[in-house]
């Protein structure tokens, strides 16, 4: 349905490109984000490649905290993909409790996240250790940051959906954030893999 | 989407989400911007000048230990300041911030922005950014110092001689690159999806496919430069060194940078410049595309070449982001990288040939009209051709390891982007001022502001590249009189001080002009300079929503003294053919 | 004020390649500045003077660009990096090897540059060392090869009259290499300025003292140069710079291996 | 709109996938194989799951070519600019001249 407009003449989203304009707007906004990890991770490669001597991760890191952590984020990314198909199938209160559910599973991502920075702090794994510890606390800590900006959107949206605002305009946000949210997990499970297994 | 009819609390005038609003929210800040970072190239100049001699009146207010001379750490904060403050918030919040929300909407015949409410919080991050840096300047220690380029280990550890002002001046960067971003992915949407009926890719008027090319650079390399400018804030606050190096002694204890591991300065360098050349597109595209509007425009005569213009921009999008190396030939990048950035550079210059020749060919056999934008617009066809041709010598890997770091370098970026961004800022100034103020400025003084500025700054910048390849003057050098083999040029320091000041009070004529038109220049008709493309056709200043009636476009943008126009000679975009 | 004077003859070669592009570039700008002055002056508006409506989409307007492209390609870039490849290989090609050509080592720090050369004996690490700060003496006729690194920040090792110039990084060892062949006497007399001397610069900035990290090199006749070595590693200075000489490996098979 | 409503993706079956190949990579840790091994293991696991991930939790499979050709473009920019990292940051870039012996 072509977005509604409060505005006198001209239709607000003329679909040009046929892609619905919010959709479109999510994935140039996830080419930047793409290109931003590229700069982090590929920093963090071509340090490590580059470096004489590279401590083994598994000195430093819980490897089953973090596996953990992968199920979790793992798990709130089908409850995501489950809570826009409820939306599409006009289930607005369905769909309103996976999106809860998803930010729920976020924040145990992230207090299980600052729970294994301080126990690693505790016993002087600080972020100036080494360069493992720099570059693990500035990659995890920035994804962290960008999974916090997950959560504290799906509750904005969660709220639009239980109300049943969400006019026409806005129909696609649900799809937004769950890209964002996917695109999230993406990046963590190539960290996991890349930072804190090998 | 704020309720139109009510009257607005100054809540949400302030933060509007009209796309008129906030570019002109942008267009005060940038000129803001500009009359600061110009006020740091006077002051530049007269230090080079008269390097040992007391400074006029900051001499005796600031430094009165060294009795007026200003110390070396201040003017490596004022070169760093200059080039910050004219590359983030002069010349991007008007050429992009203000041309781009005020024109691709009109243009294209649109309502507003894809994304209101991102566009008006991309100004306020952008604002942010800027307060930033001016509290950057009252930190102990003074504000940023280790060039606009902020190389590391200097700008990257807190105890090598550069002041606090380093870690909030990467914060401001960082936020004005966020604001970059934001208003990318807004007029990457608007372009691609809000085009009304008829406006097909191929009829948008060139300055609406420079500002997309713009907007895609920015997309693509402004979080490289984000996460480059975060890690080395990391290393000057936290502790991290991911581009610190050196001995072994300095990292152990006492050491400058105890308790830090090893990383690599080149990093920061091909990460920066990642993004630098890019940058230096993103702020030349829109006055690209503004420059064919405007000589179609006032040479009453399609574009020439339109196809081949887009063509020839959209191979510049691509080949400009695999070039950067050319900015490092003599940084320790290995010379087999360099040799194959010099044949990368050079293969630029073919689709800029073409665009070039496609602006004299518009206006060959057209009928000018010398107004003040097509004036600046000339302006900047002569200044970019000097500077697009100085850049052949600086692709060449072995006459690069010679002129690199002089000011033959300064004398071409000044060329491509001072010169050619500052006539194309006042080129769209002079063009958008009857549409968005509704009134119109005086064309007399702007015709001075032209040919005086065009003298004083051809001048200025061809000598700093005379001084730089003959006497291989270095470039951020406090006191030029300290190497023997620049005495013969320090006269032509001189002059270039002097030069640069004239080019200064030069642009109180414009600032002059500017603000008394908007107070009380004499109301502007709807298409004031006859022009076709659609901003013409919304009513003078436009209301919130741009077009009482959605318009369908009929033809190209610059379909001037078609035969179809009959007798009149020019036809909208929105007009019907008879 | 013509250009500065080159230390030898081949360095000549990058004079010459900025003057072709100088020629080179100046010539297409006079046919743009023609067009530009000739076609604003002829076809400014006057009454009963129309535009000439086209959009320059016609074959012949492609063919005239693609006529350009490619003169603008072969003509100026690649006959360009033609003679720039070859200067480049020709000057930065090929590096002298370390026993035929005089080593200095080179230790940039903030706001100096720290010299050290083998003594008399030619091994580099013996007492006999020859250290100094901010002055370089070279033989004239051998090549000299300049091995470079840093302790702070980012400098760069810059001879004007060598038309060449070379990051020095902390943590990364990078060479510059040149031939001297003009002694400074050589070159006073022939600018007849009796206290000429080639000055070192430092081309990156490097904080508040990059101005003055100003060195000289005086290039003496190799007789002159043998008497200034015994004589200077005679009384070899006590610097005590030992930890400034830290694990840096002077041993080219180190650096062999790890380029295979 | 002209989007196509999205056709069923069976979540519970990617989930299992990915599921399976965590678990796949935390087990291939504690076989102490050489690191290059066990690197380009874990890489190939990792581009498996995101592939995963995108082409069905975020419709890319089903998405029209602009969408495709924007993400694709970015990839490919992206792996050009780490490959040009590599000559600087990896190797050292001077060792030749030290090695001429």
């Amino acid at each position: 349905m072509t977005q509604s407009s409060t505005y006198p003449a001209t239709p607000h989203g003329v679909l040009n490109t046929g892609v619905n304009t919010g959709k479109l707007g999510m994935w140039v906004f996830l080419a930047s984000e793409i290109m931003f990890f590229t700069a982090l991770i590929g920093s963090y490669i071509v340090l490590r490649l580059g470096a004489d001597s590279w401590p083994v991760p598994g000195d430093y890191l819980a490897v089953p905290v973090l596996a953990v952590n992968t199920f979790v984020l793992i798990t709130s990314s089908v409850t995501m993909v489950k809570a826009v198909q409820a939306f599409d199938a006009g289930d607005n209160d369905r769909s309103a409790r996976l999106l809860l559910l998803t930010a729920l599973l976020g924040c145990v991502f992230l207090t299980i996240k600052l729970w294994d920075y301080n126990h690693m702090i505790h016993n002087e794994f600080k972020i100036n250790t080494n360069l493992l510890g720099s570059i693990y606390y500035f990659l995890t800590g920035f994804h962290g940051l960008h999974v916090l900006g997950g959560v504290i959107s799906l509750l904005v949206i969660r709220s639009g959906v239980k109300s049943g605002k969400l006019l026409g305009g806005q129909h696609f946000r649900v799809e937004g954030v769950g890209l964002y949210w996917h695109f999230v997990d993406l990046i963590w499970i190539v960290l996991f893999a890349i930072l804190c297994l090998v | 989407m704020s309720d139109h009819h009510a009257p607005q609390s100054l809540l949400s005038r302030v933060f509007s989400t009209d796309h008129k609003v906030i570019a002109r929210q942008y267009l005060y800040l940038g000129l803001v911007g500009l009359l600061v970072a110009g006020l740091f190239a006077l002051m530049i100049r007269w230090q080079l000048a008269y390097p040992g001699d007391a400074f006029p009146i900051l001499g005796n207010l600031f430094w009165g230990e060294t009795n007026g001379v200003m110390p070396p750490e201040f003017y490596n904060m004022l070169f760093t300041m200059h080039g910050a403050m004219m590359v983030f918030f002069a010349i991007t919040p008007i050429v992009i911030g203000a041309f781009g929300n005020f024109a691709i909407p009109l243009q294209l015949g649109a309502d507003d922005m894809a994304f209101p409410v991102v566009n008006m919080l991309s100004f306020w991050v952008m604002f942010l950014g800027a307060v930033i840096m001016t509290i950057s300047f009252f930190v102990p220690g003074g504000a940023a110092g280790g060039g606009w380029t902020a190389y590391p280990p200097l700008s990257g550890v807190a105890n090598y001689g550069v002041g606090h002002g380093a870690s909030l001046w990467l914060l401001g960067i960082a936020f004005a690159g966020t604001s970059s971003l934001l208003g990318a992915v807004n007029y990457v949407v608007t372009t691609l999806n809000m085009r009304c009926a008829g406006m097909t890719l191929m009829r948008m008027p060139l300055a609406v496919w420079g500002l997309f090319c713009t907007s895609v650079l920015n997309l693509l390399w402004v979080p490289v430069v984000a996460a480059a400018l975060f890690m080395m804030f990391m290393d000057r606050t936290a502790g991290t060194a991911f581009f610190l190096a050196g001995p072994g002694s300095l990292f152990a204890e006492g050491g400058a940078l105890a308790g830090q591991s090893g990383g690599q300065p080149l990093l920061f360098q091909h990460l920066f410049w990642g993004f630098g050349h890019p940058e230096v597109y993103i702020l030349i595209f829109p006055v690209w595309g503004l420059v064919g509007d405007l000589l179609s425009t006032f040479s009453r005569k399609p574009a020439f070449g339109y196809k081949a213009t887009v063509l020839s921009m959209i191979t510049i999008l691509f080949l400009s982001q695999i070039v950067w190396g050319h900015h490092m030939f003599t940084s320790g990048m290995s010379p087999l990288l360099g040799t194959a950035f010099t044949f990368l550079t050079i293969t630029i210059s073919v689709p800029t040939a073409i665009f070039f020749l496609n602006w004299l060919c518009t206006i060959w056999r057209g009928s000018l009209r010398f107004t003040p934008p097509m004036l600046f617009a000339l302006g900047v066809v002569f200044v970019f051709g000097i500077g697009g041709l100085t850049g052949l010598f600086l692709a060449l890997q072995a006459l690069d390891i010679w002129l690199h770091d002089t000011y033959f370098v300064v004398g071409h970026f000044h060329f491509t982007l001072a010169a050619s961004v500052f006539f194309g800022t006042f080129a769209g100034v002079y063009y958008w001022f009857p549409k968005m103020f509704g009134k119109r400025m005086n064309q007399s003084l702007g015709k001075w502001h032209f040919y005086l500025s065009f003298v004083s700054l051809t001048f200025v910048f061809f000598m700093m590249m005379y001084i730089g390849a003959t006497g291989a003057h270095p470039r951020r050098i406090a006191d030029p009189t300290v190497y023997n083999f620049l005495g013969p040029f320090q006269d032509a320091n001189v002059l270039i001080g002097w030069g640069a000041q004239f080019l200064g009070v030069v642009q109180l004529i414009f600032v002059w002009n500017f603000f008394t038109s908007i107070r009380s220049g004499e109301p502007a008709s709807d298409n004031p300079w006859e022009a076709s493309s659609l901003e013409w056709v919304a009513p003078t200043p436009p209301p919130h929503g741009n077009f009482p009636v959605a318009p369908t476009v009929h033809r190209g943008p610059h379909e001037y003294n078609a035969p179809e126009t009959g007798e009149r000679g020019w036809l909208t975009q929105a007009e019907p053919s008879a | 004020m013509e250009r500065l004077i080159t230390i030898n003859d081949a360095v000549t070669e990058i004079d010459w390649i900025f003057d072709y592009a100088t020629i080179l570039t100046s010539c297409i700008f006079a046919v743009v500045l023609a067009m530009l002055i000739g076609f604003a002056i002829k076809y400014r508006e006057r009454p009963g003077h129309k535009a000439h409506y086209t959009r320059g989409d016609s074959p012949a307007a492609v063919r005239m660009s693609i006529v350009v492209a490619m003169l603008v390609f072969f003509g100026v870039d690649i006959s360009l990096a033609y003679f720039d490849h070859h200067a480049f290989l020709e000057l930065y090609g090929n590096p002298p090897s370390q026993d035929e050509a005089t080593v200095v080592d080179v230790f940039a720090k903030q706001f100096e540059w720290n010299f050290a050369q083998a003594g008399s004996d030619g091994e580099m690490g013996t007492e006999d060392d020859i250290f100094s700060i901010n002055k370089l003496t070279v033989p004239a006729g051998k090549p000299v090869l300049v091995r470079m690194r840093s302790l702070d920040v980012l400098h760069s090792f810059f001879i004007p009259y060598t038309r060449g110039k070379q990051d020095v990084l902390p943590g990364m060892t990078t060479a510059f290499w040149f031939d001297p062949d003009k002694t400074t006497a050589a070159a006073r007399a022939e600018l007849d300025d009796p206290n000429f001397e080639y000055e070192i610069a430092c081309a990156e900035l490097c904080g508040l003292g990059h101005t003055t990290m100003r060195g000289i090199m005086t290039v003496l006749t190799p007789e002159e140069f043998a008497v200034w070595e015994a004589e200077e590693s005679a009384n070899a200075a006590n610097f005590d710079m030992p930890e400034i000489w830290w694990d840096w490996s002077l041993d080219p098979a180190d650096y062999a291996e790890e380029d295979e | 709109m002209t989007d196509a409503a999205h056709p069923k993706v069976n979540a519970i079956s990617i989930f299992l996938w990915l599921a399976v190949l965590t678990a796949a990579e935390v087990g291939v840790v504690y076989l102490h194989l050489s690191p290059v091994v066990l690197a380009a293991l874990l890489v190939g696991t990792a581009v498996v799951k995101a592939l995963l991930v995108a082409s069905y939790f975020m419709h890319l499979k089903f998405e029209g070519k602009l969408i495709l050709w924007m993400v694709g473009g970015t990839m490919i920019l992206a792996t050009f600019f780490l490959l040009m990292l590599w000559p600087d940051i990896v190797g050292d870039p001077w060792a030749w001249v030290m090695a001429e012996g």
